[in-house]
């Protein structure tokens, strides 16, 4: 029952801020706003018994990827969007564009009948050690593999960053 | 040109690994403030304790009036002239009659300022004095938030009757020699 | 060995000619033409004595996962066209002597790789081979016409080749439909044939008129002409000689060799239409040739009314309309080429090629208006020169197929000589002009260039058998298969 | 996975390169280390060595079957002439180990795109790629139109990121893996019933990869980033970058959903006809060269998805593997000439730069010539056997419409490649200055000319996939 | 769930609350004594005896300030910011396992609100969202001073977060688990991990400085630059979370110290004293928490003996010395354990 | 994990595209570059939580394996990406895409 209750108020919470997150005139409106939002998500992790990503998803999302965000917002001073030639008729296009997405979206998957395996024999599947040896055994490459993408973000931050020198 | 032997000769050396990882370094420093901990505070608790003063010491001005509670500052002037800072003014008046209980001689400062911000404590009005009205004393001057209130007025400086201030305790013994000289006006009787 | 001998000779000289110092560019290209010249005349001597031999057949495995191979052969109608092709281009080649040339290099490079790519497109048996032969050939043209052509002629080559490209682009789907009905998914020429026979009627359709549109943009039949005399008019001397001397052959050609026998069942349906259409052609395209004022264009659409008689004789599928056409084929080259020199020549001496700016040139340099004469009657097909014998043969097939079209095909003849005979008269006749009273004598490779060409179209004329019998024989094996 | 270990190497040996100061002899290094991959590349290609050093958890993931070797082989060999090309750009580059690293890093997320045999390798290869396009795109950093270019690539990039990953998400929820050769059993087995959800992920898929390989209607950035990014960069993206996103298309159809193709042929001939309308059509009004190329190269994309439509034809991989390595090639070349054309008149790229470049360096003009040609279609260059083959294959298929229509575009084509064309030959130049180009880019441009006239005479590319 | 165990738990929670805030209160005293002990003063005195109800005083005054919002300021995240501080400073304590079971009623009881078992993730997770209260704050109250603050004080926290993160890591490897019971229970065993991971811990330990803002890292609030950089316009009790959620987070992570490199509420030989079961327990409670005073007497210690970084050695010694310690150090643990796990041979 | 029940996955999968669709309705309505790329987060965001439904409901790993590599690239492509917003700005002193109109013909 409780579940039920906590799934409508995240799902809730989720929806409202994420309308909010693209509503809000103020970036750093947007920004907080996100970080609920991402809050909310991780609450349905943990309703979805995947504790490891929860936190993860709090401390890559939350404590790392928005704290940029909000760092860049507040650096850049961006207090007030200046948005003056913003025709209404691009925001009707874009709300219609949106609009019609979700609406085909939710139509196409309303009735969806995923056969879902029943028995939940196996509840440790978020768990750190069954996610680490998936990671480590079939995903291997993969992570090794991100391990480039990583130093090339990193190349390419730091190049991007660097003054140039004349 | 060395002035001192505490001067420490500084040398730009390039630092060992030692010195650079900064551990030890930290760890002395750390033992340095820590063996304070150890040693006795030379807090004084003001209120309660007070730290003995100077005999010479200078502290808030009072004007003297004689025996007889008559005020004896004849407004001369003569402290404010001598006066480095110039923190003292007055302004002089003739005494009117029925007053002579209360002013010593005929004339008198009707008005008698000094600003303690200015006022460097030196002493010299003292000595300018030759009517032994105005004195030192070791008298702390307290502290207020207004800077008007630092401006001492008579109703501050003239001592009161029933509070009358030992000025003894600062004169040396010359002084009260040199005071004690009949010749000098000022210690006639009237 | 002889095809691929033939092909390569070009390139080589071009070769050596890139190496070689500009300032004898000419006399390379020169040498190489005539070299070439001579190769072709002893293949004709081979093809005379054992028309099965190996050497005339070049077949080497190429894109084997396309279906194509690198295949040649020489017969009596592609001899005709090798021969003509490899007579004019040294007769080009001399025309630009005395002729300032700006870079020199390039320029006899282009025309001796255009050498190349036509003889490539005449010989090739191979469907994707002949496509593209037949595109390589617009590369060297369009870069002459485009660099050594004269004002706007950025508009006007790009027109030209849009036209031709888009017609040779529905040849290649035609290309590609007929191999994919190939048994043993090839482009060899027999088993295209074959496809095309088996097609069902409509596929033939669709293939018949992609073929035909590339053709008859090429030659160009009405309605498809409009790129041709201004390009014509824009293009170098030699550009323009190569143009309607050679290159034009190309489209008349591939009707012979690819269309006719490749659909038949569409050709006895269309060919109606498209002798009707290349009638039109004849009539309209001479009676504008005799409102024009340029010497120059007038001969563009001369050139138009003598393909479009062609056109129809092939059509006709007669072993008279083919053998004429062939032979009219090569009596138009060599005719066009020549009156295209005269126009130099005029050009050159009075600075206009503006009929009416001209005149009395006879009084000023006999010797060239007689070469004009000649060149002209040969091409209004007087008896006993050239053309004769062509018109002739066409007429004749035409007449065989439907005696209204040869009649009205046969205005042509008398339409020809008006604005021919109307050109040459205010031209060479009458009172000098200012323009024309500084005419220069002839150059002594300005008399060889006439005294060949007038040559061939007297001996043509008076015997011609010389090119009959080239390919005789191989135009009645087409007809009875 | 021999080249990915190799490159990837190369790169972080570059990155050290900064730290240790050996930069000068970096470049030789890398295009060593280059020809190391492409000769093992080969070597894997021909069975004969290397193919068995990696179990099965590295197949699980890759899988360098002869369709990845292949591409493998294209890709490394297009970095290697990208980097030969543009040797000059790294010499007096300031942050030439940066660049460099970043270049290889990129090769690397090539390798994983044409060699995945799970999503996540897909996913994160296409990401490995991208994320330092993104860098170098901006890499003129006081420039605004790089930096505009790169943030409206990065922008639209991860926009497409997001379809993809939810299109993947759906395909997992409807299939339940993201292996592909598992997904290919479900889906081809007899009762998979395609689901609602499996419809929308599988066209979330689609408009993500039409995106990442620039095909109209997803072909907004493509312009505007071709053209804000430095010459060198652009050139990798048309070539490298597109050549792995195509191949990865085409993966995704090769091994994991052989028949969707068919079912949502409607979807593929809109992309088809819309690339080659829209990138022929917008094309010839363009002034600036870099922008020019950018809209042809969406043209060629509408003929490359015909052959991944056809895929299952027996020549769709080979037709598309032509068309993209003389693609490639071709636009290798035109590039190189509108760089160096390019730096000659300060960074303007306009087609009026282009005035009177035969007279300036005949080569230079020559070989952009016949660049353009070939990207004409113009026989008997290379690409004319690639469109060839793409009209062949539509043919095959009873497409004739298709046909004619693909016939149509690439004549309105050859109107704006002959614009530049003329410009060249017949226009007249500010400046009569000879144009200086070294020793080196004399033979790569001879070397790339050849490469274009002799690909398509020569059936080895085609069959060799 | 027994209803008597969720009354136990609520308790503990408040319990737990209660002896955090009483900590962190006189945390405030404590820094004050022990800076003027290490200084030789006397520190306060007046309110009560040896000053020990100063804290009260202290929060009496920051009550009956004026509540000021600067005018410029946005009005909600000005509030929001503070609040925020001292929310994460608090959500920190749940996962600290303060002393062993206590047997009332045979039931036995944890003395740790919940032994999740990610702890050292939930952790992480919440230090790192702990860094938008200060970025808010200085954000909203449009002052230059706190924006730097707040911008330092951001990036601050997120470069140190990373050493520490990997100083974990190599602790995480060591121990096998995420959970902090776990780590505790298996340092009962054998050694305390200091022993085993001495550079791990001095890392840690740096990093616990630079995420609480404490000196030598406290460039967010630096006095003498930034006028108190972040909290530079708040007043009245929401500077008072501030100052709290400091002190919290101190205590949180010298509790975090002796939890993980040093034995938490362990102590040697405590089995050979012969208690029962709850003395026990008290006993290792008491034992903790005189291990958690001492980390917080050294934080203050550090404070007043070592100057303040500037900005960019505070960078230099993220990025380009700890990080890589860090990951040495992860590398030489890695070895060793690939060693003593037999991957080698 | 009797955890889940009563909520069905078509209501996770509900959730999701709502979310996805707000994402991409605010990559379309604003013209803050930074707004943007949050948006965009919020899309990669539910692609997550539609992943991990998934493999809650299949009892299967490998979705919640490949969250953690989506979060990986989208931690990796926010440093990239706002280097570049910090790029333009320091040219542009706007983050307005509109005002990016260097690269119109």
């Amino acid at each position: 029952m409780i579940t039920q209750y906590l799934f409508y108020f995240l799902t809730f919470v989720a929806i409202f801020c994420a309308l909010l997150v693209v509503f809000s005139k103020n970036p750093i409106y947007s920004a907080l706003f996100l970080i609920v939002t991402f809050f909310a998500t991780a609450g349905h992790y943990f309703l979805l018994n995947a504790q490891f990503l929860a936190a993860v998803h709090i401390m890559v999302y939350a404590g790392a990827i928005m704290v940029l965000f909000i760092y860049v917002i507040m650096m850049l001073n961006l207090n007030q969007e200046i948005e003056p030639h913003k025709s209404s008729l691009i925001k009707i296009a874009a709300t219609l564009c949106g609009c019609v997405l979700g609406l085909v979206l939710v139509a196409a998957l309303r009735e969806t009948d995923v056969v879902a395996v029943s028995d939940y024999t196996n509840p440790g599947i978020g768990l750190i050690e069954k996610l680490g040896n998936v990671l480590f055994g079939t995903y291997m490459v993969p992570f090794e593999i991100s391990t480039v993408l990583f130093l090339s973000a990193m190349v390419g931050a730091v190049f991007l960053s660097k003054k140039t020198i004349h | 040109m060395q002035l001192t032997n505490r001067s420490k000769q500084v040398a730009d050396t390039k630092m060992t690994w030692l010195e650079r990882i900064y551990l030890p370094g930290i760890f002395k420093g750390m033992m340095i403030t820590l063996s304070h901990a150890f040693k006795k505070a030379p807090t004084i608790q003001y209120p309660e304790q007070k730290r003995p003063i100077a005999p010479l010491y200078r502290g808030q001005h009072v004007l003297k009036r004689d025996d007889a509670g008559a005020e004896r500052c004849t407004a001369c002037g003569l402290c404010a002239v001598a006066c480095p800072a110039e923190a003292i003014t007055m302004v002089a008046e003739e005494r009117a009659k029925g007053d002579e209980k209360l002013y010593r001689e005929e004339k008198y400062a009707s008005s008698y300022e000094i600003n303690m911000l200015r006022c460097i404590f030196c002493g010299l009005c003292e000595e300018a004095c030759p009517k032994e009205a105005i004195f030192l004393t070791d008298r702390i001057v307290p502290s207020t938030f207004q800077r008007r209130d630092f401006i001492y007025g008579k109703d501050k400086l003239v001592e009161k009757m029933d509070q009358r201030i030992d000025v003894s305790l600062r004169q040396t013994n010359n002084l009260a020699e040199f005071k004690k000289n009949t010749s000098f006006a000022h210690n006639k009787t009237s | 060995m002889f095809p691929i001998i033939l092909l390569l000779l070009p390139v080589v000289s071009a070769l050596v000619l890139l190496a070689l110092p500009s300032s004898i560019s000419k006399k390379v290209a020169m040498g190489g033409s005539i070299l070439s010249l001579f190769a072709v005349l002893f293949t004709l001597n081979t093809l005379r004595i054992d028309a099965a031999s190996a050497n005339l057949v070049f077949n080497k495995i190429w894109l084997s996962s396309l279906g194509s191979n690198l295949s040649f052969s020489i017969d009596g109608i592609t001899m005709v066209l090798l021969l003509l092709t490899n007579i004019l281009l040294p007769l080009i080649i001399l025309s630009t002597f005395n002729r300032e040339i700006n870079k020199p290099k390039a320029y006899f490079t282009m025309m001796l790789l255009m050498q190349s790519a036509l003889l490539g497109v005449f010989m090739a048996t191979d469907g994707l081979v002949f496509y593209i032969f037949w595109e390589l050939a617009l590369i060297p043209i369009y870069f002459i016409c485009l660099f050594w052509g004269g004002e706007g002629r950025q508009r006007i080559t790009f027109k030209f080749f849009i036209y031709t490209l888009l017609g040779s682009l529905f040849m290649l789907v035609a290309l590609i439909i007929l191999y994919q009905h190939t048994l043993n998914h090839s482009f060899a020429i027999n088993d295209l044939y074959a496809a095309g026979k088996s097609m069902t009627m409509e596929q033939q359709a669709w293939v018949f008129w992609f073929f035909f549109l590339a053709f008859a943009i090429k030659m160009p039949v009405f309605p498809f002409h409009t790129w041709q005399p201004d390009t014509y008019t824009n293009a170098p001397t030699q550009g323009t000689m190569l143009l309607s001397g050679i290159m034009l052959k190309m489209g008349t050609y591939g009707l012979i060799r690819w269309l006719l026998p490749m659909v038949p069942a569409a050709v006895s349906a269309y060919s109606n239409t498209v002798i009707i259409l290349s009638v039109i052609s004849v009539v309209y395209a001479s009676c504008i040739a005799i409102v024009q004022t340029n010497f120059k264009r007038l001969i563009a659409y001369s050139s138009i009314a003598h393909v479009g008689l062609i056109c129809a004789g092939i059509f006709s599928y007669k072993a008279e309309g083919i053998q004429g056409a062939l032979v009219q084929m090569f009596a138009h080259g060599i005719n066009v080429v020549g009156l295209f020199f005269v126009c130099d020549v005029i050009q050159r001496n009075a600075g206009t090629d503006t009929i009416s700016n001209l005149g009395g040139i006879r009084t000023v340099n006999q010797r060239f208006a007689f070469w004009f004469l000649i060149i002209m009657l040969g091409s209004i097909a007087l008896p006993l020169t050239n053309s004769f014998v062509g018109e002739f043969l066409l007429l004749n097939g035409i007449y065989q197929y439907n005696a209204w079209y040869a009649a009205i095909g046969g205005l042509s003849v008398i339409l020809g000589a008006v604005y021919m005979l109307r050109s040459y008269q205010s031209m060479m006749l009458g009172n000098t002009s200012s323009n024309t009273l500084t005419f220069a004598s002839l150059k002594k490779s300005e008399t060889l260039f006439f005294s060949v060409i007038v040559i061939i179209i007297m001996v043509c004329g008076v015997y011609p058998k010389l090119i009959l019998d080239i390919a005789a024989l191989d135009v009645l094996k087409m007809i009875v298969h | 996975m021999n080249e990915i270990i190799i490159v990837a190497g190369l790169g972080i040996l570059t990155l050290l390169a900064e730290i240790f100061n050996f930069k000068k002899i970096l470049m030789p290094v890398i295009i060593a280390g280059l020809v190391v991959a492409l000769v093992v590349a080969v070597l894997e290609l021909q069975g004969s060595y290397f193919n068995t050093t990696f179990d099965a958890s590295v197949l699980g993931m890759l899988d360098f079957d002869r369709f990845a070797t292949c591409f493998v082989v294209l890709l490394t060999t297009i970095a290697l002439l990208w980097v030969l090309i543009n040797y000059n750009y790294f010499v007096d580059e300031s942050n030439k180990a940066d660049h460099l690293a970043l270049i290889l890093f990129a090769i690397v997320g090539g390798y994983c795109m044409v060699s995945y045999s799970n999503f996540v390798m897909l996913f994160l290869g296409i990401e490995i790629l991208s994320i330092p396009m993104y860098v170098l795109a901006g890499s003129k950093k006081n420039s605004l139109r790089s930096n505009e270019a790169s943030l409206k690539y990065f922008l639209m990039g991860s926009f497409a990121t997001g379809i993809l990953l939810f299109g993947i998400a759906l395909l997992y929820g409807s299939v339940g893996s993201f292996d592909v050769y598992i997904i290919r059993a479900k889906t081809t087995s007899a009762d998979f019933v395609m689901t609602p959800m499996f419809t929308v992920g599988i066209i979330m898929l689609l408009s993500a990869m039409s995106f990442k390989a620039s095909s109209a209607p997803f072909h907004f950035w493509a312009p505007d980033v071709y053209s804000g990014s430095p010459t060198s960069v652009t050139s990798f993206m048309a070539t490298f970058v597109k050549t792995s996103a195509i191949a990865a298309f085409l993966r995704l159809f090769y091994t994991a959903l052989p028949f969707v193709p068919e079912t949502f042929s409607r979807i593929f001939l809109i992309l088809i006809i819309a690339s080659l309308f829209i990138g022929n059509i917008i094309a010839v009004f363009q002034i600036n060269a870099k922008r020019l190329l950018a809209y042809s190269s969406i043209s060629h994309v509408g003929f490359m998805l015909i052959a991944v439509l056809f895929f299952a034809d027996p020549r769709g991989i080979q037709a598309l593997y032509f068309y993209v390595a003389a693609y490639s090639i071709t636009t290798l070349a035109a590039f190189m000439v509108v760089k160096i054309v390019g730096e000659q008149s300060d960074g303007d790229e306009n087609i009026f730069a282009f005035n009177g470049l035969v007279k300036r360096n005949p080569l230079l003009a020559g070989t952009l010539t016949i660049a353009l040609l070939s990207m004409a279609g113009i026989p008997p260059l290379s690409g004319f056997f690639a469109k060839y083959n793409m009209l062949f294959i539509a043919l095959n298929h009873g497409y004739f419409w298709l046909v004619i229509i693909a016939i149509l575009a690439s004549l309105v084509g050859v109107y704006y490649y002959f614009k530049i064309i003329i410009a060249m030959f017949t226009g007249v130049s500010s400046s009569s200055v000879p144009i200086k180009i070294t020793l080196t880019q004399k033979v790569l441009l001879l070397i790339l000319t050849l490469l274009i006239i002799g690909m398509g005479l020569n059936g080895y590319v085609l069959e060799m996939i | 769930m027994l209803s008597s165990e969720i009354l136990y738990k609520i308790i503990l929670i408040l319990a737990v609350f209660a002896v955090t805030l009483v900590v962190a209160m006189w945390s405030t005293y404590a820094e004050r004594k022990v800076a003027a002990v290490l200084q030789d003063r006397l520190g306060p005195n007046r309110a009560g005896p040896f000053g020990i109800l100063q804290p009260m005083a202290d929060g009496l005054k920051m009550f009956m300030k004026e509540e000021f919002i600067p005018g410029q300021a946005d009005k909600q995240l000005f509030v929001l910011g503070p609040c925020l501080a001292m929310l994460t400073a608090l959500m920190t304590g749940v996962v600290i396992p303060w002393g062993g079971d206590l047997t009332i009623g045979g039931h036995a009881y944890k003395l740790q609100i919940t032994d999740i078992n990610i702890g050292i993730l939930y952790l992480l997770g919440v230090v790192s969202v702990g860094v938008y209260g200060i970025m808010i704050g200085g954000w909203s109250s449009n002052n230059k001073y706190s924006l730097i603050g707040a911008l330092r004080a951001s990036s601050q926290m997120i470069s140190y977060e990373i050493a520490m993160g990997l100083a974990l890591i190599s602790l995480i490897m060591m121990t096998g688990t995420l959970s902090l019971g776990e780590i505790v229970g298996q340092q009962d065993a054998g050694f305390a991990n200091i022993v085993y991971q001495p550079l791990g811990f001095l890392i840690f330990l740096i990093c616990a400085f630079a995420e609480t803002n404490r000196a030598p890292f406290d460039l967010p609030e630096t006095e003498s630059e930034l006028i108190g950089g972040y909290h530079t316009e708040y007043s009245s009790m929401k500077l008072g979370f501030f100052l709290f959620a400091e002190y919290i987070n101190m205590f949180i992570s010298s509790a975090l110290i002796a939890t993980l490199y040093f034995g938490g509420y362990n102590f040697p030989f405590q089995h050979s004293l012969g208690l029962d079961g709850n003395m026990l327990s008290m006993l290792q409670t008491f034992v903790f928490f005189c291990k958690v005073f001492f980390f917080i007497f050294f934080y203050m210690w550090v404070r007043w003996t070592l100057p303040r970084f500037r900005y960019d050695q505070l960078m230099n010694l993220g990025w380009k010395v700890l990080i890589p310690l860090a990951i040495l150090n992860l590398f030489i643990t890695g070895i060793v354990l690939g060693f003593r796990n037999g991957f080698f041979i | 994990m009797e955890i889940i029940k009563g909520i069905p996955l078509t209501s996770y999968i509900l959730l999701c595209s709502i979310l996805f669709s707000i994402g991409a309705l605010g990559v379309l309505y604003r013209r803050n570059a930074l707004v943007i790329f949050m948006c965009i987060e919020l899309m990669l965001n539910s692609t997550n939580l539609l992943l991990v439904a998934f493999s809650r409901y299949f009892n299967d790993t490998n979705a919640q394996v490949f969250v953690f590599f989506i979060m990986a690239v989208a931690a990796a492509e926010v440093s990239v990406g706002l280097a570049i917003l910090m790029l333009v700005y320091r040219n542009t002193k706007t983050t307005d895409i509109d005002a990016l109109n260097k690269l119109k013909y």
